[in-house]
């Protein structure tokens, strides 16, 4: 199979799903004329043109509100958010427009767009740029979100997401658009709600997503050689739907289940799956569930801080043996 | 204030601002003057028909029967009643929580809108929505929204689909004078321009936003010639007569479906009711003499009755007997909602995901909603 | 002492507040002239002046920011939203500017507000004006939030909130601003992050905020006599910062919790008090945390089912009987 | 093109539009012609101060010393400096993330803006808020912002806090052409006509918001212009000479001051490097001449150059000192800041709530921190 990067995974599902269909189109800041800010998009103004690929003013409000507009009448927008942070600016579209539509019009409307774009920390670009809301968007009813955590479920949720007939947010992360995994030739859709098991184990289970489950998959394999421990890593990749069935099973098994996620914690996702897990699994678990957050402060700054403020292998394997005690 | 003079603005803001049409120049233009004897007794009928129906709301809601809020028409009626009667096949309307008079001009049943506000089942949106969330797609009406401006993006979207699939039509987006402030709106304003979007936006300007006189609004009074500053077309006019609306909003809108070009149109008009029911005291910001003017000298039903009495159109007669046909449709709807049942409890959770509510296969993994 | 309505409460902090100190100014759409939506501010203007109360166009963004900014410069505005749901049109002046100014400045600058007005369901007004977002102000730190349940609270939290030099939101209910409650004419405050138990229980801790804490009195007292069954309730008061002594002290006592909130569930606030309360009194612990939110579907107009989508006495008992089984 | 000929756009849109003044009346202005040496040659050395600081801070850029975004203000100096020249002690700045010029400018310390940049625990902000977040609140500096725009209702509340406690003075709040198609920004703009607030937009024009030329990004080119449609005066001049900023920005600042009204300002500038240093491919959306020619004939330290060596304020030997003086003090501060320790971790909670970080006696109950 050949290796192909995170970046390049999108890139391919949007082609793919623009030649598809006829009625998908991408808009946003620079995603034609100067091939995407993080290049996601290159190429395909050149190829599609203007009307598939449409340069956005930094208007986000009223270009996701257009969006769902369109998508009314059965154009399906895949919207690109530089910064999936900037949804703030247009948070009453997407957080209410986007959401509640279908259900205020007694499921008359539908509202079939997809609103990508990078959400994570990382990088060095403070506290405005560095936002993770696949939290917020699992709050409404209305909306899902998935996260891919590499290449090959980066372009199989893309597809998945645009052929979906609701709105889906797709979170992607810069650190991860330049690194490879492989990825089929042959077309493939990952769907919606069904997490992948990274690696089995029997002594606790880690729930992770986004690139947090990839910093988790290395922090198990150390927590295996180096102590002993057989971690199972649940990457959930969709948090809404979600697949719990996974989770439960898992920690039915092993009795133990540490949250490794970049969000805030209050509130963040994993204090929702915290609350499931020991609401159906109670009686399962040998000790209480440990979470791994980004430390709670708005993001700060300087790599050296951020570094240690959002999870790191460090931070995960100290939980996980603090767990396992 | 007198009838017999309006004016219209033009974007043109050099040109004479007092320059005046006469109202007997708007129903001469060729758009109404090619009206057939049944096409003006149907706006009649639609003008009719809106304000027997909301005031047999507005009787409802004081019963009890209709929850939440309810942001009366009344006095604003030419405005949707023209503007509809100028949709073609492929042009689309949408508005704000104001939504009664558009949604029964498009043609929606009494029977539907009525039993949506009192919650029903057999409401249009199914009792899930409420008097600001009034839809009918295949009416290509999109609703009713509640927050201020919101829907406007979404009727710039709408617009959008229209040209992207080379369709000619355009939309027309309606917004109070109070929502020319959020941001969201004015975005749109220059997004529709920069891209030629074939959307109409309608400022249905009544003077005041809940309790607030425009002059405490917005810094500048002609809201519509804001347009100017994002290079799109505008007008203005007075609301009142509905040959004036359909002369002034056929150009924009034909406009907009030939050459995509988005059009701002401000059209002055008054609301009799409070902002919505719960407020009772709207007498206090404005005063009684203005109201009682607009009633009497600029009421939609009187104005279009004038003229089709005397074009030979209706007669007094027929006025009374039109009226009374729309107030006992306006009752049967109360009756008819009345009723209708309250949809089950678990269709709480129906109508949130398309793929949940169509079932599709393969797509519907893993959970959707999470009360436990 | 004198029975007051929780809007006179809050009018009489507000009243108090702003004779305390000049730089206290309020302003919101129809706070001034027409005496507020809701009439909370009624009179107010003709007796403070067009200087302290003032009445804003339909443009939260700017207002929300505009106060932000004055408050570097010493003013203490309180911002009425007329709903809270409206936050979402000034989303990113609240959630990044209000939040984070500070952080960013490495301290230099702090944010003084109020972010006042209801945020609750049980009105039939819809979806999106239904919203009760203090699971989002949490979430971000850097911001603080109250949710008072009673004309008491709302009094003492309002007048802390303004005397505050971070960003605070209160959130209050329309449909307690004209209930009664005693409120002591001599000054007082109620200071953030204590809670409050309303009633002392040994079968099962109930913890709850906002009017829910009131709907959950009601069930208590049910439960007690007609069940048997002892309750404790807390009422949280405030979301953040959160006073999770008084919480784990009752659920180490009780061995049970029962969470009500008007909140959509996923990640709720009490999404984070279930993870709290398994993390840190795991092992106190005979049963798994429920909870009683909102039924998870944007919120619904019709009065018979929205009265049933948000807690009520009915579905609070229900769960506390299957939490005692 | 030509340096000789600059025009000056004045609100009244009738008026002839390539009025010009020459450069030399800006000089002869009362607000420049009153300067002193010293003050000229200040001003001298603030704009090349920012040119070397900026230079510097992108050699540690690609050595990997600076992380994250980096926005370089080269060939806009004159509009930060020219600006910042005429702040009265009430007078307050804030701005968007190409931030450099302005800190510098209002005197922040090379040393505090370099080590924010590395991160460190010295820099203005503790190394919290990085290159788009530098701060000096005691001189009335108030950052320093990464959201597009998400600074302008702040500059109106700064404005409105003056006004609210009677001192005589304005904010300045800059923007990008990019900036003005946001919603919060239009709706300040409402807001301050409506209310009198003494604040001054300054839109810095410099052609592009990141690759997006201004006629792709803004329907109506003359942005100033927009200022129409909310009641407010505005101007548009060029940015290149100092003179001409400040001859153009004294007015607005002057009627801010004594009359509270808001005051929309566009300066056509242009920046020559990419929209920041990730940009690598600007001369992709632009062409390599346009820029040479801005570098040739109206870069900001060249034209300043010429005017003060022509009336005597400055020799080429004095020209080359300030250089390198300059040069040395962005070297000291790279060193700075690379000796400079980073903050410890247990610092990433702190600035986070100002009860907190003051421990106040009697407020600080319950938890503030949840991580676990
Ligand atoms: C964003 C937002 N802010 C405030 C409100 C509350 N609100 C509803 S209608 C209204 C007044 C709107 O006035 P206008 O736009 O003139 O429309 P009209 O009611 O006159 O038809 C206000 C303030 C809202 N729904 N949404
Ligand atoms: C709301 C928002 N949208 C998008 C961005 C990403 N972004 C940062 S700067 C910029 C271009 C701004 O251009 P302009 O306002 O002209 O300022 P300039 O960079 O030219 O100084 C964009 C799109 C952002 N920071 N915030
Ligand atoms: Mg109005
Ligand atoms: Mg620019």
């Amino acid at each position: 199979m050949p290796r192909i990067t995170y970046r390049e995974a999108i890139k391919q599902a949007l082609s793919e799903e623009i030649e598809r269909d006829e009625n998908v189109c991408i808009m946003g800041e620079e995603v034609a004329q100067y091939n995407g800010a993080y290049k996601v998009t290159e190429g395909m103004w050149d190829k599609y043109g203007d009307k598939r690929i449409i340069d956005t003013p930094i208007s986000e409000a009223a270009f996701s509100g257009l969006a769902i507009g369109a998508s009314a009448l059965g154009i399906r927008p895949v919207i690109e958010m530089m910064f999936m942070s900037f949804s703030y600016v247009a948070f009453d579209q997407l957080f209410n427009n986007a959401s509640f539509c279908r259900y205020m019009s007694g499921g008359l409307m539908n509202v079939p767009i997809v609103v990508r774009g990078p959400a994570n920390g990382g990088t060095n670009v403070g506290a405005t740029h560095s936002h993770t809301p696949e939290n917020l968007v699992a709050n409404h009813p209305g909306l899902k979100v998935v996260c891919p955590s590499n290449a090959y479920d980066a372009k199989g949720l893309m597809k998945a997401a645009i052929r979906d007939n609701d709105p889906v947010f797709v979170m992607e992360n810069t650190l991860l658009y330049g690194q490879e995994w492989e990825v089929p030739e042959e077309e493939y859709i990952v769907e919606l709600g069904v997490a992948n098991i990274l690696k089995e184990g029997t002594d606790m289970t880690i729930v992770s997503h986004g690139r947090c489950a990839m910093i988790a998959l290395e922090a198990a394999k150390t927590l295996e050689e180096t102590h002993g421990i057989s971690a199972e890593l649940i990457d959930l990749r969709s948090i809404r739907p979600l697949d719990e069935e996974t989770i439960l099973e898992s920690v039915r098994k092993t009795g133990r289940a540490l949250l490794v996620e970049e969000n805030k914690p209050y509130c963040g996702v994993d204090a929702q799956i915290s609350h499931l897990i020991q609401y159906k699994a109670f009686d399962y678990l040998d000790a209480p569930i440990h979470r791994v957050s980004a430390i709670d402060a708005p993001q700060v700054y300087a790599k050296p801080l951020e570094d240690w403020q959002i999870p790191n292998e460090e931070r995960i394997i100290e939980r996980a043996l603090a767990l396992m005690e | 204030m007198s009838l017999g003079m309006a004016t219209t603005q033009k974007k043109t803001a050099t040109a004479d601002k007092t320059k005046g049409a006469k109202q007997a120049d708007f129903v001469a233009a060729p758009v109404n003057a090619k009206l057939s004897t049944e096409e003006k007794l149907t706006l009649y009928r639609t003008i009719v028909g809106i304000r027997r129906f909301e005031e047999r709301s507005l009787q409802a809601y004081n019963q009890g029967k209709i929850g939440g809020f309810l942001h009366l028409y009344i006095g604003q009626e030419a405005v949707a009643a023209g503007i509809t009667s100028l949709m073609g096949p492929n042009d689309h309307i949408i508005t704000a929580y104001r939504d009664h008079g558009h949604a029964l001009a498009v043609g929606m049943s009494m029977n539907e809108c009525m039993a949506e506000m009192f919650g029903k089942h057999t409401g249009c949106s199914k009792g899930k929505g409420g008097s600001m969330h009034f839809f009918a797609p295949d009416k290509n009406f999109w609703g009713g929204h509640g927050i201020v401006a919101g829907q406007t993006p979404l009727g710039a979207g709408l617009a959008f689909a229209l040209k992207y699939k080379g369709l000619h039509g355009c939309c027309v987006c309606f917004l109070g004078d109070g929502a020319v402030n959020q941001g969201a709106f004015m975005e749109t304003l220059n997004l529709v321009s920069l891209w030629d979007i074939p959307v109409v936006f309608v400022i249905e300007n009544n003077g005041y936003s809940m309790g607030t006189s425009l002059e405490r609004s917005s810094a500048e009074k002609e809201l519509a010639s804001r347009a100017e500053g994002f290079g799109i077309e505008w007008e203005s006019c007075d609301g009142h007569d509905v040959f004036e609306v359909r002369e002034v909003a056929d150009r924009a809108m034909t406009r907009a479906r030939d050459s995509h070009k988005p059009f701002l149109l401000e059209i002055r008009t008054y609301r009799y009711r409070g902002h919505s029911v719960a407020d009772a005291n709207h007498e206090k910001y404005r005063t009684k003499e203005e109201i009682e003017e607009y009633k009497k000298n600029k009421d939609p039903i009187n104005v279009l009755k004038e003229q089709l009495l005397s074009d030979g159109t209706l007669t007094e007669d027929l006025a009374k007997e039109i009226s009374n046909e729309k107030k006992a449709e306006a009752d049967a709807s109360a009756k008819f909602a009345e009723d209708s049942p309250v949809a089950p409890r678990s269709e709480i959770q129906t109508d949130v995901y398309w793929e949940v509510d169509n079932d599709t296969e393969g797509r519907l993994k893993g959970s959707y909603f999470f009360n436990d």
